[in-house]
């Protein structure tokens, strides 16, 4: 039996919803239909809310919010979209194009990309910030996956899919600022890693091309993602 | 007092470049040096990226011709995992080949040659332009058209994309070929032989209208060097090296390419982004050769097909020996075209042409591999090595215009010292210089590429320079 | 308040130990001092007056900070019942000097006149013992009435009473946001329905420029420890964690010891001053990233992650050290926890303004002539600090603005110099208080390198987490380089704008939100310096001008 | 949607800033236009393969941008074949060679529209101006009024046109 009082109703783009106690604006925003563009966020595992892209505003706050981990409160009115939202999500898009070499052509997840697409979507037909063109290193020591940093957008994914699903904690992060960079065990090769059990996990819940399966050629890697539910029912909902 | 001449953005070639001539005191013709000013450097950059990223990287190279390099790179590839591809796999690579050298050869003949051709090196330069053709060849413009128009579709059917299809992958083809799209594409095949017919017809009645371009256009003894099959057949995608001197002997045979490092060396020109490779056992300046469709021609013993083996055994019959003036890379352009026609269409009634399976799975298994093809322009070859994790650790590519570059060299002096007279400049001598460059066709935004070493010396050639007297169009 | 008998006998004992003594001669060991040699100085000091013999004894203390840093090192000696003799820059030989001349006529050199501005017109609270005792040392701390307060609040208030006391006192969160500290221990003290709970103190003092903290921290450490355990009392916390920045060893040192020395005197750990009441702190070294002192990073780092924010809420007063409500302040916050039960809330209300209450604790660095430590009531006039107290730009030159805040502040124009320094009057200039560091920039720098300077710092401390910050501030760097090297384009300053939008509007933590202040504050002061570096709108580039 | 057999090209580059206009107008026009019997082609360049298309069809709609006039201002013209140019194959084939080739090739040559603006800034990587934004919206639903017309016609309107 629930409380009345976990039951909230809210508007969201003007439209009335309602959510449970502990459903946040993300979770309630899917389920009507309302789009909202995410990058870090990936459901099955633990919230980040570090890409910003599905930042909303809400009536009365100055500050605009993360829908992945904002919870949805009683008599909140939420605005998904509007132009300054717009600018901001393209922006950041084109902020992620610059910091590292994203070749598209040559990628083999061209056409399967979560960033690409959503580049595609926000109009993004080029960018005017400088490109940084950092010197970044590509691991190819595993047998079967290859890791470019090229690509990489510090979602996170990969290390949250390792320690919170596979259980292994492979993967977690290094460096700071511009310089972060995703490692495996203690900055050593992934080939190299005792704790990796080439599941291939982080492989397919990377958004981009930067983890993929050895012998792809380009745009050959689309990412399989339906296990991750499936994981998430099967361990009754607990991360 | 000597006096340089310098003809900049030669026109009607694919890239960029730059021609400088030395006159001695007497206004004679000195020297004669042909600049690639443009540079890519992408040895450099595909180090450190995964092999099997290479073919798409390296069709990047040029807009012009993708599919050559795809398939240089491709068979590298192939030959850094060690496997022998899927036969389907070779004949569909070997149909986009031919494709793309015909839709290249169409539009070297018809769009960038014909007007010289046609309407004569001497031409008034406001007519002497594909308006002036079309005006008394409305026919021969169209088939170029056309023609064109029928090579990017059999590329676009079998890639997926006109420019830079990701279709061809180390192992083979990603995509068999559909049943829907052979007959589409035999189709269109069957559309150009009788436009290659005409073109040779009219090609044949002007021939004889440009007998000092002929004696003077690089015609010189070289040697000349490419594919040729097992059985001596005219080949662009197999095969194994051959080297034939000009009296057309077979002074090197079934050179397996794997080790055509063994054979060649690269000297580099400090005026010029440009490799100039040598046959090595020859030694420079001797070792000059040639590479592209009169190269080609001259090593083969018979085409293959028989419309190819009847114009190729008149052509053979135009100089005693090897077909020494690059003038000639005009019609054995044509020659080629016709065998492609005629080949593809073979390939595609093969019956195994529709197989499923197009692609050979592995990891790598050596550490160093070399892929040769002929592409429109000649040879081209793709060397990479790797690491025991499939890293490309080092890369060098050697480009048909590359090839050429000495003979260029040597043709535009040949060309400048019979037809630059005095110092005055004329329209005519200028045309005739630059026509010996585009006889090789030259691709040169992709040749460019020596990561390293000597640098372009601009100041001491440029139009700025000393004892200069540039002209510029 | 009685002083109960344990720390009378302390008291007693430390001042007949001092009574021995005719002459006492501080030296400051903090690390300013420390850092041009004041160590030296304190043996000279003592091997001399070891040679003056018996007749009359002198001590040489080695104390924190006296306040004016850039002068150090810094010596005062004390006599009983004469106003105290101070010297800056002291030399071995004017050390050895002073020593020898204990008795007779101390030498002029180098001396400061205590009645100068920079030391008048302070008011010390939170400094109240720096540069007096030896922070080594517990029982000097108890006998300027150390740990009183926390027994006080332990025997005679409830947790209620004791946090209505700091609501009383209107005490501001002092390590930036200006957040009430009473409201804070009210919302911990109701979290978590009598479960874990923990009191940190942000000691990741990290802001350029700023080194308040470190002082508090090197000259008198029990007050933070006494601070906390009252907030323990407060809030229902037995665990402490310091937070404290690697780069300060003798702030760890001075801690460490003050732990130990606490702990034997039953003023920490269990049954603390007798009580029921047990507490115990532990020190938490942080690897030098700026984000820690960011709270929800902090609480990362001390949980053994990898230092990064998190978005909130949930707040770490709900949501905390291991997922347990939190009380998170900072060390200056604590610091004056103890006076504020010695004299009282109202005591405390009636210093400062009226939002802003109290005292603030100032470092005075950049192109000023008095460089170092100040605490002063709140509402008084940048001018009075800058000019009176801080004696103008260093070698004469006239001052052009003044930055606060830090990387999340901005620059104040000589103009506003009239404003008082409180919590909203900063704001409004588009600049923040802060932790407290003040930067004097002089009429010869350029505020785009200002800005840049700072910017390049944000993006150095970036953790890497969001986007907006880890990319924007890069961009953001560049796009100041652009300017200042000349490579500047028409889109670079409305690019600038509106990056700095981009990164002020959609970072996650405090650190990105607040890093294009500099440049926004900048702009909007300066705005003729960046447009005198981008070329005209209409595409004609102007000269380069020097400012 | 009534309408004879058309071609529209746009021409353009999208990462040069207003100099995609063409470019990008296409590409919408391409959707909008979707099973009607217009062909909608959008390139970097006009080359020699597009006068296969030319020579098919009744009327053809080039959307181009120009360096010249204000920024957003669109233009409709009717263009004239040139038949003079010394430098006819290069890269820069515009409108006007397209049809004199066309004529001189296959004797025909479509009633030709010639749909410009004005831009401010085509320097690589630049965003689009305000302006050019406008009128590619305008552009657009300017051409999808004048192929929905029917009557009169395409080629009627540019007749029209050709009159004034």
């Amino acid at each position: 039996m629930l409380a009345s009082g976990q039951i909230k109703t809210l508007k969201i783009d003007g439209r009335d919803v309602s959510a449970h106690e502990n459903q946040t604006i993300l979770e309630v925003a899917r389920e009507n239909g309302i789009k909202i563009p995410t990058l870090c966020f990936l459901e099955g595992l633990s919230v980040r809310g570090s890409c910003r892209l599905c930042l909303v505003a809400i009536k009365g706050s100055p500050r605009l919010e993360p829908a992945c981990t904002t919870r949805c409160r009683e008599g909140m009115e939420v605005e998904t979209d509007n132009p300054e939202l717009h600018q901001f999500r393209k922006r950041i898009l084109e902020l992620i194009f610059a910091e590292r070499n994203h070749v598209c052509s040559v990628c083999v997840s061209n056409g399967h990309c979560e960033l690409q697409a959503l580049g595609a979507e926000f109009g993004l037909t080029h960018v005017e910030v400088a490109y940084q063109f950092p010197n970044m290193p590509l691991d190819l020591s595993h047998d079967r996956f290859v890791v470019d940093h090229n690509r990489c957008i510090l979602c996170a994914r990969c290390i949250r899919v390792c320690d919170e699903i596979e259980g292994a904690h492979t993967w977690d992060m290094m460096g700071r600022g511009k310089d972060a960079r995703i490692i495996s065990d203690m900055n050593e090769p992934w080939g190299e890693s005792e704790s990796c059990t080439s599941c291939g996990k982080c492989v397919q819940v990377c958004p981009t091309g930067a983890l993929f399966e050895k012998g792809k050629s380009v745009a050959e890697m689309a990412k399989q993602r339906q296990f991750l539910p499936y994981l998430t029912i099967m361990r009754g909902g607990k991360r | 007092m000597s006096k340089t001449i310098t003809i900049n953005n030669v026109t009607r070639i694919e890239g960029h470049a730059k021609i400088t001539l030395h006159l001695d005191d007497q206004g004679m013709v000195q020297d004669a040096q042909f600049h690639v000013t443009q540079f890519r450097g992408f040895e450099k950059l595909c180090e450190g990226r995964p092999f099997y990223e290479m073919p798409s990287l390296m069709a990047r190279i040029c807009g012009i011709c993708p599919v050559s390099h795809l398939l240089a790179s491709a068979k590298a590839c192939d030959d850094l995992m060690a496997v022998a591809i899927p036969k389907t796999a070779i004949k569909l690579r070997k149909i986009l080949n031919m494709a793309q050298i015909m839709q290249s050869h169409a539009l070297s003949f018809f769009h960038l040659s014909a007007p010289d051709l046609l309407l004569g090196m001497d031409g008034d330069p406001a007519s002497r332009n594909i308006f002036g053709l079309m005006k008394d060849h409305a026919q021969l413009v169209q088939d170029g058209i056309q023609l064109r128009k029928i090579g990017q579709e059999i590329i676009a059917l079998l890639g997926g994309k006109r420019i830079h299809p990701s279709w061809v992958v180390p192992g083979g083809v990603n995509k068999p070929l559909s049943e829907e799209h052979r007959d589409q594409i035999l189709a269109s095949l069957g559309e150009c032989r009788p436009i290659i017919h005409r073109t040779l017809e009219i090609y044949k009645s002007i021939q004889a209208n440009f007998k000092e371009e002929i004696q003077t256009f690089a015609n010189f003894p070289s040697l000349f060097l490419g594919l040729v099959s097992p059985g001596g057949n005219l080949e662009f995608y197999d095969g194994n090296i051959r080297v034939a001197d000009a009296a057309r002997n077979t002074i090197a045979d079934q050179i397996d390419t794997l080790d055509f490092n063994d054979y060649l060396e690269e000297s580099v020109e400090k005026f010029s982004y440009l490799k100039s490779p040598y046959y090595k056992a020859f030694g420079y300046p001797d070792g000059i050769y040639r590479v592209g469709p009169l190269a080609r021609l001259n090593i083969i013993d018979r085409c293959g097909t028989p419309q190819a083996d009847e114009e190729w055994a008149e052509f053979q019959g135009l100089q005693r020996g090897a077909v020494l003036s690059s003038f000639y890379f005009h019609y054995a352009r044509l020659i080629e075209v016709l065998f492609c026609a005629e080949m593809m269409e073979r390939l595609l009634q093969s019956k195994d042409i529709l197989d499923p399976h197009v692609r050979a799975y592995a990891k790598p298994n050596s550490f160093e591999g070399i892929g040769v093809c002929e592409a429109p322009r000649g040879t081209l070859m793709h060397h990479y090595r790797i690491n025991k994790n499939g890293k490309i650790e080092w890369a060098n590519l050697v480009i048909a215009t590359g090839h050429n570059n000495l003979a260029m060299n040597r043709g535009v002096l040949q060309t400048a010292r019979h037809f630059v007279k005095g110092e005055k400049i004329e329209e005519g001598m200028l045309n005739r210089v630059e026509a010996v460059i585009r006889a090789f066709d030259p691709c040169l935004s992709c040749s460019t590429h020596a990561v390293g070493q000597m640098p372009l010396n601009i100041e001491l050639l440029s139009a700025s320079g000393t004892l200069l007297d540039s002209v510029k169009r | 308040m009685n002083v109960p008998e344990f720390f009378q006998k302390r008291i007693d004992a430390e001042n007949a130990e001092e009574a021995q003594f005719e002459h006492q001669v501080h030296v400051c060991i903090a690390a300013g001092c420390a850092s041009s040699g004041s160590n030296d100085i304190a043996e000279i000091l003592e091997k001399t007056c070891e040679e003056r013999g018996e007749d009359h004894p002198c001590r040489i203390k080695r104390v924190g900070c006296m306040g004016l840093c850039s002068r150090g090192p810094l010596v005062a000696h004390h006599q009983n019942g004469k106003e105290p003799a101070m010297y800056h820059s002291v030399t071995p030989d004017l050390a050895k000097e002073i020593a020898r001349k204990l008795d007779g006529n101390p030498p002029k050199k180098n001396r400061l006149d205590p009645q100068m501005p920079f030391f008048a017109r302070q008011k010390r609270v939170v400094l109240e013992n720096a540069g007096l005792i030896d922070p080594e040392n517990i029982n000097h701390y108890f006998a300027r009435g150390g740990y009183q307060s926390l027994n006080y609040v332990l025997e005679e208030l409830s947790p209620e009473e004791t946090v209505r006391e700091v609501v009383t006192s209107g005490l501001r969160g002092r390590g930036g946001g200006g957040y009430p500290t009473g409201l804070k221990w009210s919302t911990v003290a109701k979290a978590g329905q009598g479960g874990q709970k923990y009191v940190v103190c942000n000691a990741d003092e990290g802001d350029p420029g700023a080194f308040m903290d470190r002082v508090v921290l090197e000259s008198d450490p029990h007050r933070i420890l006494e601070g906390m355990q009252i907030a323990g009392h407060a809030v229902g916390a037995n665990k402490g964690y310091i937070y404290i920045r690697g780069e300060y060893p003798l702030a760890i040192k001075h801690l460490t010891t003050a732990i130990r020395q606490a702990r034997r005197a039953t003023m920490l750990g269990h049954s603390v001053c007798g009580t029921t009441f047990d507490f115990d702190i532990e020190l938490r070294i942080g690897a030098g990233a700026f984000v820690c002192g960011e709270e929800t990073a902090l609480i990362a780092s001390i949980e053994g992650n990898r230092g990064t924010p998190r978005p909130r809420p949930p707040y770490p007063a709900e949501y905390g050290l291991w997922g347990k409500p939190t009380l998170i302040n900072n060390v200056e916050t604590y610091a004056n926890i103890p006076a504020i039960f010695r004299e009282g809330g109202e005591w405390f209300a009636n210093i400062g303004t009226e939002t802003s209450k109290g005292t603030k604790v100032f470092a005075l660095a950049g192109e000023i002539e008095n460089g170092g430590i100040i605490e002063v009531p709140m509402g008084i006039s940048i001018k009075e600090i800058v000019n009176d107290m801080g004696g103008g730009v260093r070698n004469g030159g006239t001052c052009k603005a003044v930055q606060t805040g830090g990387p999340s502040g901005g620059c104040i124009p000589a103009q506003h110099f009239d404003s008082p320094v409180d919590y909203e009057s900063l704001k409004k200039l588009g600049s923040i208080m802060g932790s407290g560091g003040m930067i004097i920039i002089d009429q010869k720098s350029s505020m785009v390198e200002v800005a840049r300077f700072f910017m390049e710092f944000c993006m150095s401390e970036s953790c890497g987490k969001c986007i907006p910050c880890r990319a924007g501030t890069a961009q953001l760097h560049q796009l100041l380089d652009d300017l200042l090297e000349g490579r500047a384009t028409t889109r670079t300053l409305p690019l600038l704008e509106e990056l700095c939008e981009v990164v002020r509007r959609t970072s996650l933590c405090g650190l990105g939100q607040s890093a294009p202040n500099p440049v926004l504050s900048t702009l909007r002061f300066f705005r003729e310096e960046y447009e005198a570096l981008a070329p005209a709108p209409d595409g004609k580039a102007t000269d380069k001008v020097t400012v | 949607m009534k309408t004879s057999a058309g071609l529209i090209i746009g021409i353009g580059n999208p990462l040069r800033g207003d100099d995609g206009f063409g470019y990008l107008a296409a590409e919408s026009l391409a959707k909008k236009l979707k099973n009607t019997p217009v062909k909608v082609v959008a390139t970097h360049q006009l080359l020699p393969e597009h006068l296969d298309l030319m020579r098919k069809v009744a009327w053809v709609v080039f959307i181009d941008a120009s360096a010249a006039g204000e920024a957003g201002k669109l233009t409709i013209t009717t263009p004239r074949a040139l038949f003079e140019s010394p430098l006819a194959f290069s890269h820069s084939l515009d409108v006007t060679h397209m049809m004199a080739w066309c004529k001189s090739l296959y004797r025909v040559c479509p009633k030709t529209l010639l749909l410009s603006t004005g831009i401010a800034d085509d320097r690589v990587g630049m965003p689009f101006s305000p302006g050019v934004r406008r009128a590619l919206t305008k552009a657009v639903s300017l051409v999808v009024k004048l192929i929905n017309v029917g009557n009169p016609s395409v080629e009627a309107y540019i007749d029209n046109l050709s009159r004034d």
